[in-house]
């Protein structure tokens, strides 16, 4: 069966919440249902129809052919199967997945991530502020699963992750790993201001020194580290990095002892 | 006296209003931005459940991160009054806002009376400059981290009040440990403008440490009082907080996607209504969207289908604003009363054009 | 008893008998082989029989880095024990009194499985609250600070129900030197079978055993059937040109690992010849009754 | 206009009818069988329940506090998401506009927010006037502000006194007074942390007791319809029976209302230290005659605790579901709030079965009333399952028998079969709140009584039945038909409108400008501040 395929029509008129196009969604459903699922979120109300063309009908592999930034919860919650977009995405893609994967091949907005629990998420392009990160009242951050961002994150990448880990290629914001509770933030390209700020447990490896670090953060050496040989196996193993990113024996800083103090930020000596 | 144009063109107060709910009506995706008091907000958020439309304050940014403390952590606040008679440790935790330094004078000018210390010490948390000069002739004593700002200092002097190690000690600490450990009530003025939400959020826990032996608190002075008074409004009125939409037909909030200029900017909106009686012009709107703008003005404004002239709450018309003296909202009586009408009768007139929907009164 | 002879070597129509065990297996690192080995040897002593020592265990086979999780060189280190609860306490005993204190080490999960043994998870708490917890892809490792810095240790490690322990070759010489040539070169041959270890002192025992004993309290005192000295007193097994015996215990993963090791030390026994080694080999057995594995000598000719 | 509901089966107990019969109304006001007999408008209501709309007294429905705990907890409300069963306080009743439309289709007209904050009158009353449909009402709280301590520490006359709260009540348009952990929010703030009844405020040297006490004799002798509405000390603690208990005896023979009871009815029982006391406090306020309570019935799931008990709600922080709360040190009390969920586990269940063994041991339906404590307890909406525990003992009992057996072992529940009827249902949340907030006009459906009406089609399953009314009238106007909001209008806030004292207002603007440095038109408004039509309606004092 060929992959359910949405092909973009036009540029859309409003933003979309496309979270109800997803693998376990559409299972089941015929052509003429999927056309009538609302998608618009301003009065205009478009619906599949009005914005996609739809071929294929493997509802387990989902292909956006075209895409935009205002492609909101792209895949929301998916817990299996695969699903491509080519081209952009808006805010709060893979929110909350649990399975399968998302593969972005454009760049993503903010909360690309938010809350994911499982799965595979990669992003090919950029991806914006609050990566992996809750929403506006939400505690939970990240809470498992893989998150890839071939390009650069906006602020708050990894803000309150507990469990799972990101990876940012070419660079990120101000205050990435914020209020990290666990998890395993990877940084390349470098960081912004002050990463790990009010972090309580969780690491933050950087492929270089950070540029500014708050004050609650203290010196902790260099010694030979096992950790970081695991961690550099696993990211090249797991086609994360092409070369290993920590070496032997990476300098650390701790903190943030404002709050707990037991988190970490690694990068090589 | 004219206060309603169509165009360049004088017209109707009547005729203007059709004119606004006419387009307003015909729109796609509405979006509100205003700075007024509370009537005029509850009437600009009910005409928006009508029309489906977003809202902001045109100080949405610095209300943002205010709002974000609130959403994502809450804390530990206290009531002005209670600062000026209870507090005898004030630390004031960054730049002091213009709008704040009256406030800052009266505490340095009077003492607590509630407690037997009859003194207040202060204390400024990160900020420029060697200290803070503040009414009555007294300095605060400046607690710093040298270039690690607000942020960056707040985090060490929590980290040091716990007894944990940081790389660069905090200015002064010393004599801030001293005076914490004799400190009755201890109080923390910030403000939106001057810190970052995960500053206040550091902020809020050092108060959670203190507040383990002895208490402490902060008193929330807000970016904006017109629009901290609008928060509250929105809050009652549909459960959240302004960036809030009604698109969908129920009330959604956003931070991001409701944040009004960010809608504007991505030419997501097409209809643009602007609502301030005070001093801020509406910014440059892309291309086709339609603006119809309620100011203090005595003329049309420039690219507006329809401008009508507001009076200022609370100087033209009676109002009811927040307060950060008082804490809460507060009935104020003009004092230049006018003719002009309110933001509030102007909406719930375009309101009562809007064609008929669902009747719905919130 | 019927006799085959290869290479001169006569070998027993008798079988090994052996018993169900639980297993389960570690990889330690170190930053060099010589420190692996030296905590996989520390921490497998005194671990020759579960009689006397909670466990069996021995290094099982050396890793390259390649083959470790962390690219160090390490060992395979397996644990044999009766019980589970047995296993758990030898493991984590061992682990961190030989282990944890063994410069530069780490220590892997060497078997998975459904049924699980604490590894990290017991030992981080000595930690003290500064432990770390690490998920990376599926595998869970705990982080605990120590003088040069972290020991690294995954939280658990698979156990097997399917082990067999007891597995043995008895190697029958001319001479102590012969019976001692003819042990070492089927302990090199076993030596590289994978998941099959030899708990004995350098894979070798001379103090064969049988069950019980005339003074009460002991549970098993020497074979004399099979000790030269006694064969003018004692119903011998031992023809008049024996004069030393000595035995290889096998314990392995599965029961093709234990046959596995067998075959290939009657292999290295029987090509070392009745002249430079063995004259026979034979097996221990108790008639069949208490062990439920027999490894018949006659199926595991080379 | 006339209007006739027809062939209903009348539950009036006020004014003893019970049984079928047609109730009339002209307007918005109930009215005798016309002569003419001749409707405009008729609507039958046969096979089903008329009653007069019921009233809360008790439910943090507006003010400071409950909007900090929206502003706290977006995440919790349905419409923060596009699927509304999907978030826990999805039927929290959250925005007021909800607020109102869903106490409406239950058949509720009337709501008393319970704990205003004098300081923050016009915030509370801004926010009630945009609660459409039914009236409210609101409780100021004195007993924490240092006027007040002041006065008492320095033996100020009663006279003085009851001008102060005179002042307060009148000014801040409330219909009542209420009491909060009295002298305990003045105690935190010098950083005192547990506190009884006997217990002493720092600085003042005032007892809670002594507060509580003079509050009481000010709201009687006042005329103030509402006895003094008191929220104990220790709330929420084991062991806090001999609170209320004390309390409770200290009432001595004046009118006094204990608030959310349930949250007293813990003993120090079993293996954990914490068990149902309800059983004992029920005997007490049976044998009080003066003494009138509600309960603040617990259910399960996800809510938010809004307390102006700041003492108690600073305790409670560490319990906070999700991990967020706000603590305020306000001007008098001040307040807390904290986000709690009430799982069905050992402690849980003893809150549970507390509060219904109040409920069914308490044997004048005239002294209890009908509350979650909204939210507290839990959200209002839950109310129409309460009323089926309260109806049908095997609703109750199926529900205990998933509960904690060994938290069961130390209540009576099990033993008791009561069951109410619908006749004590319309005293409980009708004829007596009305009664008891002064308000003659309603809870009632006599001639002359405001047209609020709630009409219930009768069926087994009870919790249908009492949550979607058939029909509702408030003031006359259908708002509610088959379950379904109908009509928007505006309800007013009732109040009382005692007098001004020359001298008090005198010594209240020095006080504000010598202590605040602050006009007392701060702290008052006109009511065009509101701008409704009619915001208030005035309740008299008794005479």
């Amino acid at each position: 069966m060929k992959a359910l395929t949405f092909t973009l029509r036009a540029a859309p008129p409003e933003r979309l919440d496309l979270s109800p196009l997803t693998p376990q969604g559409l299972a089941g459903l015929d052509k003429r249902a999927i056309q009538a699922i609302r998608l618009g979120q301003s009065k205009l109300a478009s619906t599949v129809g009005d914005i996609f063309r739809i071929a294929g009908s493997n509802a387990n592999s989902l292909v956006f052919e075209g895409g935009s930034s205002r492609f909101d919860g792209v895949a929301t919650g998916m817990t299996e199967g695969t699903v491509r977009v080519a081209g952009d995405v808006g805010a709060q893609a893979g929110r909350g997945m649990r399975g399968g994967q998302l593969t972005i091949e454009g760049d993503a907005g903010p909360h690309a991530g938010s809350g994911m629990r499982g799965g595979r998420l990669e992003i090919i392009g950029s991806a914006g502020d609050h990566l992996g990160a809750p929403l506006a009242g939400e505690l939970a951050g990240m809470n498992g699963g893989v998150l890839i961002v071939r390009g650069r994150a906006g602020a708050f990448a990894a803000d309150r992750m507990r469990r799972g880990l990101i990876a940012v290629l070419k660079g990120c914001g101000d205050h990435a790993g914020s209020r990290m509770i666990a998890g395993t933030l990877v940084v390349t390209g470098g960081a912004g201001e002050m990463p790990g700020y009010l972090m309580r447990r969780g690491s933050i490896l950087l492929d270089r020194a950070p540029k500014s670090l708050s004050p609650s953060f203290v010196e902790c050496g260099a010694p030979d580290s096992v950790f970081a040989a695991l961690m550099d196996r696993h990211l090249v193993t797991e086609d994360i990095l092409k070369r290993p990113l920590l070496g032997r024996a990476p300098r650390r800083y701790g903190g943030d002892n404002a709050a707990l103090g037991l988190g970490e930020i690694l990068f090589p000596a | 006296m004219t206060v309603a144009w169509i165009g360049n063109r004088e017209t109707l107060l009547e005729r203007a209003v059709r004119h606004a709910a006419a387009l307003l009506h015909a729109s796609r995706c509405p979006v509100f931005t205003f700075d007024t008091d509370i009537h005029g907000t509850r009437a600009a958020i009910a005409l928006a459940e009508r029309v489906g439309a977003s809202y902001d304050h045109a100080d949405g940014a610095g209300l943002a991160r205010e709002t974000a403390l609130l959403t994502d952590k809450g804390g530990m606040f206290v009531a002005p009054g209670e600062v000026r008679r209870r507090a005898d440790l004030i630390a004031i935790v960054g730049e002091l806002p213009e709008a704040h330094r009256e406030f800052v004078a009266e505490l340095a000018e009077t003492v607590p009376d509630l407690i037997a210390i009859n003194a207040r010490q202060f204390f400024l948390v990160g900020g420029g400059g060697r200290g803070l000069t503040l009414g009555n002739g007294r300095k605060a004593t400046r607690l710093s981290c040298g270039k690690a700002g607000l942020g960056g200092t707040i985090a060490a002097l929590r980290a040091q009040c716990a007894g944990r190690q940081v790389s660069t000690p905090v200015s002064n600490f010393s004599r801030f440990q001293a005076a914490l450990a004799t400190a009755r009530f201890p109080v923390f003025l910030f403000f939106g403008q001057s810190a970052d939400g995960l500053a206040l959020e550091m902020l809020q826990g050092l108060l959670a440490d203190i507040n383990r032996k002895s208490r402490a608190s902060a008193l929330h002075l807000p970016a904006s009082e017109g629009g901290w008074g609008s928060t509250l409004a929105s809050t009652w009125m549909t459960g959240f907080p302004l960036r809030t939409s009604f698109a969908r037909g129920f009330p959604e909030f956003d931070p991001w996607r409701f944040d009004v200029a960010r809608q504007l900017a991505a030419g997501e909106a097409d209809f643009h209504l602007w609502i301030s009686d005070g001093v801020k012009k509406p910014s440059a709107n892309s291309g086709d969207t339609k603006v119809v703008v309620l100011a203090k003005t005595s003329q049309p404004v420039a690219g507006a289908e329809v401008t009508f002239a507001i009076g200022k709450a609370g100087v033209d018309h009676d109002a009811v604003v927040y307060s950060a003296r008082t804490g809460t909202l507060n009935s104020v009586t003009a004092d230049a009363a006018s003719e002009l009408p309110s933001a509030a009768s102007i909406l719930r007139s375009i309101a009562e054009h809007i064609p008929a929907g669902a009747e719905l009164p919130c | 008893m019927p006799r085959l002879k290869v290479n001169g070597v006569a070998i027993d129509d008798t079988f090994a008998e052996a018993f169900g065990m639980r297993a389960t297996a570690i990889v330690i690192t170190a930053p060099n082989r010589k420190w692996a080995r030296q905590a996989a040897v520390t921490m497998t002593g005194f671990a020759t029989s579960v009689i006397g020592c909670g466990c069996e265990a021995a290094i099982d086979v050396d890793l390259a880095p390649s083959e470790t999780p962390d690219g160090r060189p390490g060992c395979r280190v397996m644990i044999f024990a009766v019980s589970t609860d047995e296993l758990q306490k030898q493991l984590q005993n061992r682990v961190g009194q030989c282990v944890l204190t063994s410069p530069g080490s780490a220590c892997f999960a060497g078997l998975e499985g459904p049924n699980e043994l604490k590894l990290g998870a017991a030992l981080r708490y000595f930690g003290d609250g500064w432990q770390i917890s690490k998920k990376l892809g599926g595998r869970h490792f705990w982080r605990v600070p120590v003088m040069d810095g972290e020991f690294v240790c995954e939280a658990t490690v698979g156990m097997t129900k399917g082990a067999v322990g007891g597995g043995n070759l008895l190697l029958l010489a001319g001479s102590n030197a012969k019976a001692l040539a003819a042990a070492e070169a089927a302990v090199a041959a076993i030596n590289e079978v994978r998941g099959a270890i030899m708990p004995f002192p350098g894979g070798i025992v001379r103090s064969g055993s049988k069950v019980g004993g005339k003074y009460k309290g002991m549970t098993a005192s020497t074979n004399d059937a099979f000790a030269p000295t006694l064969r003018g007193v004692t119903k011998s097994e031992l023809e008049p040109d024996v004069n030393a015996v000595l035995e290889i215990v096998i314990d392995g993963e599965t029961s093709d690992a234990v046959a596995s090791a067998m075959r290939a030390g009657i292999k290295a026994v029987t090509q070392l010849g009745s002249a430079k080694g063995a004259l026979r080999i034979s097996a221990g057995n108790y008639g069949g009754k208490l062990g439920k594995f027999h490894y018949h000598l006659k199926d595991l000719l080379p | 206009m006339l209007t006739r509901i027809k062939s209903g089966e009348i539950v009036d107990p006020v004014n003893g009818r019970l049984g079928k019969g047609d109730l009339w109304i002209r307007d918005g006001e109930i009215v005798e069988t016309p002569r003419s007999g001749r409707a405009d408008r008729t609507f039958d209501a046969s096979g089903c329940v008329v009653m007069a709309g019921a009233i809360d007294i008790h439910s943090h429905i507006g003010g400071g506090n409950v909007n900090t705990a929206r502003l706290l907890l977006p995440e919790e409300h349905k419409a923060h998401q596009a699927r509304p069963a999907a978030t826990p306080l999805s039927n929290a009743g959250w925005s007021t506009f909800e607020t109102g439309c869903l106490y409406a289709k239950m058949g509720f007209t009337t709501v008393v927010e319970p704990a205003m904050s004098p300081n923050a009158a016009l915030h509370t009353h801004l926010e009630l006037a945009d609660i459409p449909i039914i009236d409210k009402a609101t409780l100021a709280i004195l007993g924490n502000d240092d006027f007040l301590l002041s006065m008492i520490r320095d033996n100020a006359s009663p006279r003085m006194i009851e001008d102060y709260v005179a002042w307060t009540v009148a000014s801040t348009r409330a219909l009542g007074v209420k009491v909060i952990n009295a002298g305990a929010a003045a105690a935190f703030k010098e950083n005192v942390r547990t506190f009884s009844l006997d217990d002493v405020v720092p600085s003042y040297g005032v007892s809670s007791r002594k507060i509580v006490k003079t509050l009481q004799a000010a709201v009687d002798r006042l005329g103030i319809p509402h006895p003094l509405h008191v929220h104990c000390n220790n709330l929420g603690a084991p062991g806090s029976a001999d609170t209320a208990a004390a309390t409770i005896a200290a009432a001595e023979g004046v009118p006094l209302h204990l608030a959310h009871l349930q949250f007293y009815g813990y003993g120090t029982e079993g293996k954990r230290k914490f068990s149902s006391a309800a059983a004992r406090l029920a005997e007490l306020v049976n044998a009080s005659p003066e003494v009138t309570i509600d309960i603040g019935q617990v259910m399960f799931g996800q809510t938010v605790t809004i307390s102006s008990d700041v003492m108690r709600q600073f305790s409670a922080r560490g319990t906070a579901h999700p991990k967020k709360f706000v603590i305020h040190d306000g001007d008098g009390n001040g307040g807390g709030i904290v986000p709690y969920r009430y799982r069905p586990d050992y402690y849980g269940t003893v809150q549970w079965a507390a509060g219904l063994e109040l409920f069914l041991l308490i044997t004048d339906p005239w002294r209890v009333f009908f509350t979650t404590d909204h939210p507290n307890g839990a959200p209002f909406t839950v109310y129409p399952k309460l009323f089926e525990f309260l109806m049908n003992r095997d609703a109750r009992n199926e529900v205990a028998s998933t509960l904690s057996k060994s938290a069961l072992a130390h209540s009576t529940l099990a033993s008791i079969d009561r069951e109410y009827t619908m006749e004590e249902i319309a005293i409980m949340t009708r004829a007596a709140p009305a009664k008891l907030l002064g308000l003659a006009d309603r809870g009632h459906l006599g001639a002359g009584a405001v047209a609020d009406v709630s009409v219930y089609r009768k069926g087994k399953d009870i919790a249908k039945m009492l949550g979607r009314a058939a029909l509702v009238f408030k003031n006359g106007d259908l708002v509610v038909k088959d379950g379904e909001i109908t009509h928007y209008r505006w309800g007013r806030a009732l109040r009382l409108n005692p007098p001004p004292d020359r001298a008090i207002v005198k010594r209240l603007r020095d006080y504000h400008e010598h202590r605040y440095g602050l006009s007392l038109d701060r702290f008052t408004f006109p009511d065009s501040a509101i701008q409704r039509d009619e915001p208030f309606r005035e309740v008299p004092c008794r005479a």
